[in-house]
């Protein structure tokens, strides 16, 4: 029988009588993971203990003032990695990368998108030749954000070019530090590098590296990919918070920018954030009564929309101060800051949120196809052999 | 607080659907649309006495269910989605908040059973923000005198009740003049109520303007919800079928991305009616200031959105349907015609998002 | 040598000098056709001089105040059978129909859409079948406007049902007096009717009534329809005229009803009924110096989107007087008008325009790949039998 | 009148864009936008002497084309469909037509040549509507103190032009402290003129901020248009390449549709353009009041549609070239930072739309 409530306040109450927060940092997250307080409902022994989801806040609030993971650079490990690594991997597998990756002391980064594979990803072209026991991968990935300080990545690379695209693909662990591997910053229209351009050449991966079958990737991805989208735009706002909060303290704070143009504007835009934020609200008290719903695919929709012109709003209302920027050197960051920087940063940033993780244009599809039941286009790429495509 | 809804309110939902699917589907309220008697007080009578509709606002001790504005709002969903000609809004909704709010019981009794209907004799595009304009003078001899146009619900109530200042007068339908105009939501006629020396006796309380008119629009926001749900699904469904250039309509990329986009407007207005009404809920009994901001606040959000929702949606299943959404014999414009009066009803959206300017703290030019 | 402005001007001039405007319009109409002063571009004895097509401007200015054609009924004769007929029509069709449809003795309507075929016209199901020297025609037709006073139909029908559906098409001018035609009028949510539902039932016509090549109908159609496009949307606008004149003088004459978010609406529509009748009148300079420019395509999109936004808030701004409906009552009109009645019956009226004459899903289709050079969509219906077509 | 292109324009267009091509294309603007100097004042030079557009607007006795601003506004198209970094709006339209409204003559003619560089030091975010900001002044002893911030052009200027109220001074760009600050118009970079006991010297005339700053608006309307026109046709080409699904991307429906409203708000942009243009031609002799109101219009009409059109245009056009047009080294984000920084430049699309109810008579609630 799974834990209830009480247990699992009683194990986290447990555990910090064993151990003392205030010493080592990475010790005691190590200790919390062997507690199974890392996720609860993943199984014992891998950071978990088997119990329900939802019961991992009341996990986080026992925990509260402990030592706490680096959200910023551990997304793509706890976010995408793991659940994947979870559901696919060997026995091995699991106890080799989930604790390190739960600690931090293990970096993920993800290897999918390529310059002519964005949206279609199924028809990327990064070549995994089987070699014995290894497996050769050459090809170029892009978007990787986190690639320059990761030791691992999730790969999705073509093992079978004489299969239609969706069937010749597989999934690897990727080893950062293997040969071969050339991480290039991406400069952005921001002026900073957020991302990298990965190029791989010649680089032997081990089968034992391998998650899912040959010729499974694409399953495998989807996993990691439903992970990504219930990430973005899912966490609470607070009513006048996000984008619009920044845009309405300068609103208050500024009355001679004030125009009847960009108060009625403002006034429609305000209304359009709150709405968004009760579905949000709706949809994650849908979630936690069991009944997912199909609302998730739209808010992430709704929220790139929303950003862009609430940023372009900002710039356009402060006139003369919308004409300058903060700061354009070139630099790597290691973080996506959406709220840090100047309103100009935030305007172009912004642009990015209706195609990373999946373009508005995609989304819009999934809603009409999965959600609508509305009928697909004619396809002209289902049947035939990835090598034999158009380009 | 939850923004989802309750079994009770599932349950109620059946009730109501099935009632209104069996007596009130679109060729029925096609066809009495031009009769000399839109309102379909059979049915009324039935939603009353079956489902006890009609008292839903009203305390259990004064012969009513006891239940809440979220209850109501989900009524309000259905009768929104049939288009369907009943005085729910105007009876049970305007005109009983009025009495409650006035501290009258009897006639509250008689509406909780929907053997008595009443009206609020406010014109229908009066605006919870704006001071009601007085078109009508009490005169010393306590006689009324005066008119109020596009009044929704007069011809079928037995009893109106007209607000002069913020006091509440209560006058026999036989005693006025009431002419039905023709109205572009053909289901919610509106007329014009004429007092002329119409006896008033006393006031029967006091009336809130704002508090009733804002009430009524946050709850409304919940029947142009329906309104949008209706269309969304009719044309998703006519889409599917309908084929051009040997694929469905529907196929189409250009329309699925505008049938998404319509999507996530109408559940963004699904998660704004709903905090409405769970906030107008606690509106029953004395209003608190703090509290009466955040009603507000919701009602004015609420309304603004769902009803600029419901006219996008109509509009886009017309034009979406091709020519058969342009014929009088396929019920879309009903809806059409709903959707766009009922965005005048009690505040237009930019009389609710103006409104936002002190609710929300977002202030305009000097 | 074609006559030039000069030689026109005298030609209008003679006919004025030889014919009293005074008398009998019907025979002053007719001496005016036999004179060649209907239409200048038409050759000599149809109603023409093979004059230059401006020149017709020359006339129209000669003849003010002269008896004139009644452009509310004889709409499709005039814009659409009549260029028809001249580019198709055999000698003997063309001297028996052009005379009567340009003087208004006939009166014409269209037969084309169907109740199955709107935007997809090509795939219309009526069929004729030869009969010796006649055709039996059976089906349905739908949207036709003064079915019901038309002497004369243009109709398009299947003829070949085997071979794909553009194929198989024939162009006929059908005799709305034979027997099995019946014409039944079509409510519209205006309350009025303004076309009709043509029902033909075995009606025979003659293999004389045929226009062009059996098997060529859908090219002969096309010169009727992109008549049409050209006619819609094409007529001059003052500045704040048209349905932004109807809403700017309600605003001018009733401040009451004003609030900021109205008048930023309505300044924004306004910017943009401007700018649309510039780019009208762009156009017309266009094709007067000989350049016809895609831009046509754009105008009708344009003002029926237009027209829509501006109906709709005229609606909203009147308040309470928006509630109110002019006049439910089921009756014919002859024609269209667009302006004439209330608030209400524009906006209803309003939302056919994206509808009638090319839906605005299809002008953007247009646009897209005969303007912008977009490649078209995969076809799934461009090489099968219209018989085998799903449906 | 025409709203068409005149032969003469035409050839005066190819010249333009011919050298454009050859000397400043996307990687060489991309390159300078992080030097030290942005502005391209060799390419400046050779543009004034060859095709003389420094001088297009100057009457041919002082050594100008004696132009109009019809010419002017297809030499801006073109510029801003290169977002060349180069001074012609700033020297050549804004200090030039100030010059000659202010009965300049000898400056006009260094000017005309493009040997000398003049702006004017207003801030690019000054509205024609609005009084300017008075933060110099000017001492008894004519000297002037105080700063001015945003202002464009000012450190490639050998000549400021300072307005203090409706007098125009004239200072040594040398007698001045200038400040670069990051701009977010990288191809149009703006700075902070600070004058300290800076020698004023006698008004050279008087200044009419509207009816420069107007005329401005008006025809920056052009290089907007010539911006959404390079992004159009640059979206186009791209998604008629690109393959995804094994479509090119230019045959989705949805973004066949979007394409298509774009081209139908770049056509009307071109129209109201070239209508706010073709009046302005009339304003370089004697501004009459009539005709004064007309050009206005014109040019609020154009500022306002042309600055969103442009925007949405550039925006649209990042989205639907995916990742690629997120990256520095596409040229594309110079053209958005462009478009959006112009949006503000001498007037917002709502103040020029705001400008609209005295001017069309579209007056506002009380």
């Amino acid at each position: 029988m799974a834990l209830d409530e009480k247990a699992v306040r009683e194990r986290a109450a447990a555990f910090l009588a064993g151990y003392d927060p205030a010493g080592d940092r990475l010790e005691f997250l190590r200790a919390r993971f062997d507690a199974g307080l890392a996720w609860v409902h993943f199984p014992e022994g891998l950071g978990g203990l088997g119990a329900a989801r939802e019961l991992q806040n009341v996990v986080e609030r026992e925990l509260e003032g402990t030592p706490q993971l680096d959200l910023g650079t551990q997304t793509i490990g706890l976010g995408m990695a793991a659940p994947t690594i979870l559901t696919f991997g060997t026995d091995e597998q699991r106890k080799r990368f989930l604790r390190p990756l739960w600690t931090g002391e293990e970096i993920w980064c993800q290897l999918f998108s390529e310059p002519g594979a964005g949206s279609d990803l199924a028809t990327l072209g990064t070549r995994a030749v089987r070699d014995g026991d290894e497996w050769v991968v050459d090809g170029q990935k892009v978007w990787t954000s986190g690639a320059h300080h990761s030791r691992w990545a999730i790969l999705v690379a073509r093992t079978d070019p004489d299969v239609p695209k969706h069937r010749g693909l597989t999934y690897f662990v990727c080893d950062m530090h293997a040969p071969g591997v050339e991480v290039r910053p991406l400069r952005q229209i921001t002026g900073e590098a957020e991302f990298n351009e990965v190029f791989l050449t010649g680089v032997r991966l081990g089968d034992d590296l391998r998650l899912g079958e040959v010729g499974d990737g694409w399953r495998v991805a989807q996993t990691t990919l439903m992970n990504e989208r219930v990430a973005i735009g899912g966490a609470p706002v607070r009513r006048g918070g996000g984008v619009a909060g920044l845009v309405t303290e300068t609103w208050r704070s500024r009355p001679e920018l004030r125009t009847h143009d960009l108060h009625q504007r403002l006034l429609r835009l305000w209304v359009e954030a709150e709405v968004t934020r009760l579905a949000g609200t709706r949809l994650r008290e849908q979630l936690s009564a069991g009944q997912p719903g199909p609302e998730g695919s739209g808010m992430k929709l709704a929220f790139a929309d929303l950003n862009q012109a609430l940023s372009g709003l900002d710039v356009e209302l402060r006139g003369e101060d919308g004409l300058v920027y903060d700061d354009w050197t070139f630099r790597r960051s290691d973080t996506v800051d959406f709220f840090g920087r100047g309103p100009g940063y935030r305007y172009l940033r912004a642009k990015g949120n209706s195609i990373e993780g999946g373009t508005s244009e995609i989304l819009r599809n999934i809603i009409a196809e999965r959600v609508l039941g509305l009928p697909s286009e004619p396809r002209v790429d289902k049947d035939v052999p990835w090598k034999d495509l158009p380009r | 607080m939850t923004l989802l809804y309750t079994e009770v309110e599932e349950e109620l939902r059946a009730s109501v659907r099935d009632l209104l699917a069996d007596r009130c589907g679109a060729d029925a309220v096609l066809g009495r649309v031009e009769s000399g008697a839109p309102y379909d007080m059979g049915l009324w009578r039935t939603l009353s006495r079956d489902i006890g509709v009609a008292g839903l606002l009203v305390p259990e001790e004064y012969g009513g269910a006891g239940a809440s504005a979220r209850e109501v709002a989900v009524v309000l969903e259905e009768l929104g989605r049939a288009v369907a000609p009943l005085p729910f809004l105007t009876s049970s909704v305007l005109a009983t908040t009025a009495l409650l709010w006035a501290g009258e019981e009897d006639l509250i009794r008689e509406l909780a059973s929907g053997e008595t209907t009443a009206a609020l004799a406010v014109s229908l595009a009066a605006s919870p923000y704006r001071p009601l304009p007085e078109t009508v003078t009490v005169t010393d001899g306590r006689t009324l005198n005066g008119e109020v146009r596009a009044v929704a619900g007069a011809d079928v109530a037995d009893v109106l009740l007209l607000p002069v200042g913020t006091a509440l007068y209560r006058v026999a339908a036989e005693d006025v003049r009431i002419d039905v105009v023709p109205s572009l939501d053909l289901t919610r006629p509106i007329a014009t109520v004429t007092f002329s020396g119409t006896p008033a006796g006393e006031a029967i309380g006091r009336f809130d303007a704002r508090r009733v008119l804002s009430l009524g629009a946050g709850l409304l926001a919940s029947e142009q919800l329906g309104v949008a749900e209706w269309c969304l699904s009719t044309t998703l469904a006519y889409i599917k079928e309908r084929r051009q250039f040997a694929r469905p309509v529907g196929s189409f990329q250009a329309i699925k991305h505008r049938m998404a986009d319509l999507w996530l407007d109408v559940v963004r207005a699904r998660a704004a009616a709903r905090n409405a009404a769970d906030l107008l809920a606690t509106d029953l009994g004395v209003s608190d200031e703090g509290a009466a901001g955040d009603r507000e606040l919701a009602a004015a959000v609420a309304a603004s959105w769902c009803s600029e929702v419901a006219v996008r949606v109509a509009e886009e299943s017309v034009q979406l349907h091709g020519g058969i959404g342009m014929t009088w014999e396929h019920p879309l414009h009903l809806y059409l015609k709903r959707a766009k009066s009922t965005e005048i009803a009690l505040g237009t959206p930019g009389a609710h998002r103006e409104a936002l300017a002190d609710l929300a703290d977002l202030p305009g030019p000097a």
